[in-house]
């Protein structure tokens, strides 16, 4: 008996729960999806650390935004797509002003809520490379920049590197990827890149449970001797896929990567790793004001969940940076909109109406942190052209100028990619938004 | 449809003859050039000290172990492989040593498996659970219940037979076999462990069966007065050989048997 | 008729005209297995003494090493943070007999095994409240675990062993020596095998059956932190290491779940031919067979032999 | 007091073999069904969409495999794989015949994971118990491999993942982005009630107890003529087929989208979970499983810093995943210590005494 009334006084508790709290309508409202737990939490930490440090940063500085208070609530995902939908069913109801999936595989099933929902994707250089057609997709930003950006950037950094794209020709490319929608991704794009300027690709898919077991595709690594290795990982498998690649003696200053691996990762193997590059469009370093500003009203004032010592690496500037384009999108839209306390339809005409210029950037103390952008109605990424960082044993390096894309390649894998979404998912809403002018 | 409607038929042909079967595992010889039949309506019993290979040829009747020599001839049909389920359906139903019942099912639904092989509504029936599934299932349901009076077991009919005892246990079990309406009637010490009064119940029950329904059954058992009441002939088994075959009367005086059961040396 | 050409016969040419990558690729595949065998090791430790699938031997792995590394991490010495990590492992084991293994004695086998998911959420839970989500690198170092490697010149072309591999493969072997030796030679290690065949017996010879599994899951604890120790030096320790643990199960599968010897041969066989598999015929289907290969190799082999490699043939009584 | 089977008289076997022979049972389970439909009217989407769809999704996924594991004894690990095959089949279907309703897409979705189930299904004649588990994840890991590396399973997609397109039912979206919660809810509960009903049908006649018996004591069932192969067989099928049309409908009913990813082992162990949590050979159990699995985690999520915030402990999200996973596992070992047959047992147990009351026994 004493079993059961334990069991039934447990479900009389838990039950009344259910009720979400809601908020004060004089603050804006932004969730933030993170996983610190899970086999990715190594990336995860660092990112969501950042994110929320640069926001927690606004409130105590300026007061949060145009003199509203940013209202953060956390909710972790553990990079699993099912506590993702939780996690956005459960900020729905406050009246988020816009959603950072942080997952591909999150960003997906939410891409069509967000018309329905009124409230914009943020999805940054991740997700679904085809929403950067505003027209398509009015609801799913995703910049600065797509992997299909980023893989073009690479091979034109290689073509300079061999003294012309046409040098390529009858060079063997090996493409170690995490064997997922994210990984695949870029295969078509380099599919066709191959035959335009005549290299070989060899493709060495890591599937995610097999992260930290790579050693039969470094194996054929070795077998193929490719003269450049370019890696889309995440995760676990960036530091294990570097530290195999030591192991096997591939060089390291072949080794090319996406913008996603961290500092942690290549600090794993150190000094061997040296001359590892992956491609970055922010600073990887701590010297801007905003960064200070940071360290003094969060990190010093104990606000901050971040090591110290982790600011300014790679993965933690990331999150800075997604913060910026969060709060820029929300201040250009109490611009846009006349409101202070702005909706998410705010927002997304805010952040398609961004334009941060030089000034702007300096104004915010990132002079320098990264290049301007500007996104339109119609190209909600700003295929910003990015810049290969080297790995030099202790920390990232800056080695080249911005690379810019091969526009010309992307430009019509998008369309037609948006176009087959659309196609695909009939009943896919024509653009119905109107289109702001540039603030 | 109802077992209670089977005539008694008197007839003394052979419904099942064994010949020359022999049975190895790897080198451990089971069962050795063994012979015998058992007859229409008989009640045929296998005796013999343990590890005679009583069960081993009562495995090999229904087809649960394959001969390794030998062939097996029922109703008229040879053959030495064969599945158990086939032996099933050719009409041969038995109970086990240590009892083999569903422990996590009720009496009832352990005696309505027995009747799974005379259920035919499919699996669209089955899921709707309505019209002539639900008639069948219904059907069945009256055997079952003759069968469950028949035995006296309607107190339990709705419990788990785990948590049964041991005696009613064999009952259940002897119930499942009965709901197949089987033509030969394999059982395994049906009276292993059990007091005397529930020995006379069983015995009752095999006998009633035997008479009643003209199943033919035989049976290993160690008691040796029960075999010789119930048994109308008798084979004795010692070390995987026939030692004896016939009535009780001529079993009991052969010296040979009287050796095995003594343990006088040979 | 390409296709049969090349599954068939275009392999075997590449291992004949390239035998240096042919031995690589199957000492990669031995040292895989090696690991593989360490992780299978403790789940056959646990099964054959106290009939439980144990789970949460994947996260062992993980937690012994993450353990390990965190209290270093928070300025232990290294072999002082080694032997609390072994304390650790041994106030896991007794917490286990007390907490989930004594309240659930006679219970049913797939209560058990649902009991160690359960020990295995809350070890997840448990291990990164404490020492962090975060990926951390193993010491090998300060371990005195060697480093490096040693290229051999062979057949015309380079073969490399890393040294940690090689510790690797000697710390397992020793391992499983000293198992061996405790098994047959020990007064306790004979009590495990009595209790392997049968718990009443074993309980009718006098020996205390929450002993012997709180040795059981103490020893399943050092071999999982011996795993962890040498994968961690391979990658680094991550939650993500929990799911490579999964590999073991296709070894105990082909091995048998309660053969020790058979947990090591069954281990190389698996990681030896999944690198065969993966790199000679990978390629044919567009690589990373890797990850079910293995346990299509145990499914066949055990259409073949039900009992598995070392198990006896199973006649069926009733 | 209000459980009283007394005077109830059964005059017919067809009464008495009622599923729910009992008229309080009856009216409960009436009860019940009518507040499940009911909620609609709370207008709650996070209530609907985020934990009742999900609940219900879960539960019949539960079902499929409690019809295997519980029912016939045949450990399975593949489940999520078996969900993933009704899910691809599914955007299979309604693509290449779009005019086609896709409450029938989801319906026939579950065919085709049971062909599948039945193909790994044949080894279990010869292997038994942990033994068949791990050959399920072969199951598990060949399918999820085939889920990302065939791509005429996602139409070719570039994203690699399956998207659910606007669908309609008698002129209301029900499929897509722009179906509301409460007819997504609707459909889902119709569905699973429409199958729960069907399953319960099936375990309580011939092939039910064919399962069980098999379950059971396998060579008692081979020797009363059930034949083993066919009869587990079955089971792979049903389960699998149960487990396809949930897994059909976590993609177009819940998610709206989903990656191969979605559909990994640990999805197969979290179903594993309910199952063994909510009893095994349980149906009613089955949903109890889901709740305390799915449910209990997200209540811990919102008690967790509720509770500990008048302490002025402020606790982060990673925390509370933390405690979230420490509890649960806690949860799963109390629970089988406790009762270890299960959510379904202890309701059992509970009806009995409230059948008694007031006396103890």
């Amino acid at each position: 008996m004493s079993k059961m009334k334990s069991f039934a006084v447990g479900a009389i508790v838990c039950a009344p729960m259910l009720s979400a709290p809601a908020f004060a309508q004089d603050s804006i409202y932004v969730p933030l999806l993170t996983y610190r737990t899970g086999a990715f939490a190594g990336s995860g930490i660092h990112i969501a650390d950042g994110m929320r440090d640069y926001l927690t940063m606004l409130n105590e500085r300026d007061g949060g935004i145009g003199g509203v208070k940013l209202v953060l609530e956390e909710c972790e995902t553990g990079y699993d797509t099912k506590k993702g939908i939780e996690c956005y069913e459960a900020v729905k109801s406050k009246n988020p002003v816009v959603m950072n999936p942080w997952s591909t595989g999150i960003t997906l099933p939410l891409i069509p809520r967000a018309a329905v929902d009124k409230i914009p994707i943020l999805s940054m250089a991740y997700g679904l490379s085809a929403s950067a057609d505003g027209q398509t997709f009015p609801w799913v930003f995703n910049p600065p920049a797509t992997y299909w950006d980023g893989l073009s950037q690479i091979i034109s950094y290689l073509g300079t590197k061999e003294g012309g794209l046409d040098k390529l020709k009858g060079k063997k490319i090996g493409y170690i990827f995490l064997d997922a929608g994210y990984g695949r991704e870029p295969i078509p794009l380099l599919e066709q890149l191959a035959k335009d300027y005549g290299f070989e690709v060899k493709f060495y898919p890591i599937a995610a449970q097999d992260m930290q077991n790579q050693s039969s595709q470094w194996l054929n690594v070795r077998r193929d001797k490719p003269d450049y290795m370019v890696l889309w990982g995440w995760g676990a498998m960036n530091g294990a896929a570097v530290k195999e690649a030591a192991r096997t003696g591939y060089p390291m200053d072949k080794f090319y990567s996406v913008w996603w691996p961290g500092d942690d990762d290549l600090r794993a193997t150190g000094e061997p790793a040296k001359g590892f590059k992956s491609l970055n469009w922010h600073s990887a370093d701590g010297n801007y004001k905003a960064l200070a500003d940071i360290k003094k009203h969060v990190v010093d004032k104990k606000l901050s969940q971040a090591n110290p010592d982790k600011v300014g690496e790679v993965l933690y500037n990331r999150g800075v940076y997604n913060s910026m384009l969060i709060a820029e999108g929300i201040r250009n839209a109490q611009k846009v909109s006349g409101k202070k306390v702005v909706t998410g339809e705010d927002v997304r005409r805010g952040l398609e109406t961004m334009d941060i210029n030089a000034d702007r950037l300096k104004e915010m103390g990132m002079e320098g942190f990264a290049q301007p952008i500007k996104l339109t109605c119609a190209d909600h990424n700003g295929h910003l052209a990015t810049f290969m960082q080297e790995w030099d044993g202790k920390k990232f390096v800056k080695i080249s100028e911005p690379i810019p894309p091969m526009v010309d390649k992307v430009k019509p894998l998008l369309d037609s990619a948006a176009k087959d979404y659309a196609e695909k998912n009939a009943g896919w809403p024509k653009r119905s938004e109107a289109c702001d002018k540039a603030s | 449809m109802r077992p209670f409607e089977n005539p008694v038929i008197p007839q003394r042909e052979t419904l099942l003859a064994v010949e020359n079967v022999s049975l190895a595992f790897g080198g451990v010889k089971a069962l050795t050039d063994v012979s015998f039949d058992i007859r229409k309506g008989e009640i045929r019993a296998i005796i013999g000290p343990n590890g005679a290979g009583k069960t081993s040829m009562l495995n090999c009747i229904n087809g649960f172990y394959h001969p390794t020599h030998g062939s097996i001839t029922f109703k008229g049909e040879k053959r030495r492989r064969m599945r158990p389920s086939a032996a099933a359906r050719g009409g041969i139903a038995r109970t086990f040593q240590n009892v083999a019942l569903f422990k996590g099912m009720s009496t009832l639904d352990n005696i309505m498996t027995g009747r799974s092989l005379k259920m035919h509504k499919g699996f669209f029936w089955q899921m709707l659970r309505y019209g002539p599934a639900l008639k069948e299932e219904a059907g069945h349901r009256r055997v079952v219940e003759d069968i469950i009076d028949f035995l006296e077991i309607q107190h339990i009919r709705r419990t788990p037979v785990g948590k049964l005892p041991y005696g009613l246990q064999k009952r259940v079990e002897l119930g499942r076999a009965l709901a197949m309406e089987p033509e030969l009637l394999l059982l395994d010490e049906p009276m292993a462990g059990m007091n005397l009064e529930e020995k006379e119940d069983m015995s009752r029950f095999i006998l009633d069966v035997n008479q009643h329904f003209g199943t033919t059954i035989a049976l290993i058992e160690h008691d040796m007065g029960v075999v010789m009441d119930l048994s109308d002939r008798v084979v004795v088994l010692e070390y995987g050989r026939k030692i004896a075959d016939g009535t009780p009367q001529e079993v009991k005086r052969d010296e040979k048997v009287v050796a095995a059961y003594l343990g006088v040396a040979h | 008729m390409d296709m049969l050409y090349n599954v068939l016969i275009d392999p075997f040419v590449m291992m004949g005209s390239a035998p240096d990558l042919l031995i690589q690729t199957l000492w990669e595949g031995l040292v895989a297995g090696v690991l593989y065998a360490l992780i299978a090791l403790g789940f056959v430790l646990i099964f054959k003494a106290s009939g439980v699938f144990n789970f949460a031997q994947g996260i062992m792995v993980v937690f012994a090493a993450l353990t390990l590394v965190g209290l270093h991490e928070m300025g232990v010495p290294a072999l002082l943070a080694l032997i609390l990590t072994i304390g650790v492992m041994f106030i896991l084991a007794v917490t286990v007999e007390r907490v989930v293994l004594r309240p659930l004695v006679n219970q049913p086998d797939i209560i058990l095994f649902m009991a160690t998911f359960g020990l295995t959420y809350f070890l997840i839970g448990f291990g990164e409240l404490i020492f962090g989500g975060n990926p951390k690198q193993m010491i090998a170092q300060e371990l005195y675990l060697p480093q490096g490697s040693t290229d051999l010149d062979l057949f015309g072309g380079l073969v490399r062993f890393q040294h940690i591999d090689i510790a690797a493969a000697v710390i397992a072997s020793l391992i499983i020596a000293v198992l061996a030796v405790f098994f047959s030679k020990t007064r306790i290690g004979r009590a495990l095998r009595a209790v392997a065949d049968s718990h009443k017996a074993a309980l009718s010879v006098g020996i205390s059956l929450g002993q012997i599994w709180v040795i059981v899951w103490f020893a399943a604890g050092i071999v999982a932190l011996v795993a962890g120790i040498m994968w961690g030096a391979r990658s680094d320790v991550s939650f993500a290491l929990q799911i490579v643990a999964l590999k073991a199960l296709p070894v105990l599968i082909l091995g048998g779940f309660t053969s020790i010897p058979g947990a090591i041969v069954g281990g190389l066989i698996i990681g030896v031919s999944e690198k065969l598999g993966e790199f000679y015929w990978g390629g044919l289907v567009g690589g990373g067979i890797e990850t079910w290969l293995a346990y299509i190799i145990a499914l066949l082999f055990l259409l073949y032999r039900p009992q598995g490699l070392f198990g006896e043939r199973i006649i069926e009584r009733i | 007091m209000f459980y009283r089977e007394a005077g109830q008289f059964k005059t017919t076997y067809a009464a008495d073999m009622a599923i729910f022979p009992l008229r309080e049972d009856r009216i409960g389970l009436a009860v019940i069904i009518v507040c499940a439909y009911a909620l609609v009217f709370t207008g709650n989407s996070f209530l609907l969409q985020a934990v009742m769809i999900p609940f219900l999704v879960f539960s019949l996924a539960a079902i499929g495999l409690n019809l295997l594991t519980g029912y016939t004894g045949l450990l399975s690990l593949g489940t999520g794989a078996f969900m993933g095959v009704g899910a691809y089949a599914c955007y299979k279907l309604t693509t290449a015949f779009p005019g086609l309703n896709i409450i029938i897409c989801i319906l026939a979705s579950g065919l085709f994971s049971a062909a599948i189930g039945v193909l790994f299904g044949l080894p279990s004649l010869r292997i038994k118990g942990f033994y068949l588990a791990v050959a399920t994840l072969a199951a598990q890991f060949f399918l999820q491999w085939c889920f990302i590396r065939v791509p005429w399973l996602v139409n070719y997609n570039v994203s690699g993942a399956i998207e659910a397109p606007l669908r309609t039912l008698f002129g209301v979206p029900i499929v897509g982005a722009t179906a509301t919660p409460e007819t997504r809810y609707l459909v889902v509960l119709t569905l699973v009630i429409g199958l729960t009903w069907v399953a319960s049908n099936i375990v309580h006649g011939r092939i039910g107890r064919a399962w069980m018996a098999v379950r059971d004591m396998d060579i008692a069932a081979e020797l009363i003529g059930i034949r083993l192969l066919r009869t587990k067989l079955l089971a792979f099928a049903v389960s699998s087929y149960y487990c396809g049309v949930a897994g059909a409908l976590l993609v177009f009913l819940w998610y709206g989208g989903a990656e191969y990813d979605v559909f990994n082992i640990n999805q197969s162990f979290f179903i594993l979970f309910m199952v063994i949590i909510g009893g095994l050979g349980s149906l009613i159990g089955s949903f109890m499983g889901a709740a305390l699995i799915f449910i209990l985690p997200i209540i811990l999520g919102m008690v967790m810093p509720a509770i500990l915030s008048p302490f002025g402990i402020g606790i982060t999200a990673a925390t509370v995943e933390h405690l979230r996973f420490m509890i649960v596992g806690a949860l799963i070992i109390f629970f089988l210590i406790v009762e270890p047959h299960g959510l379904a047992r202890l309701w059992q147990i509970g009806k009995q005494k409230l059948r008694v009351w007031p006396f103890p026994y």
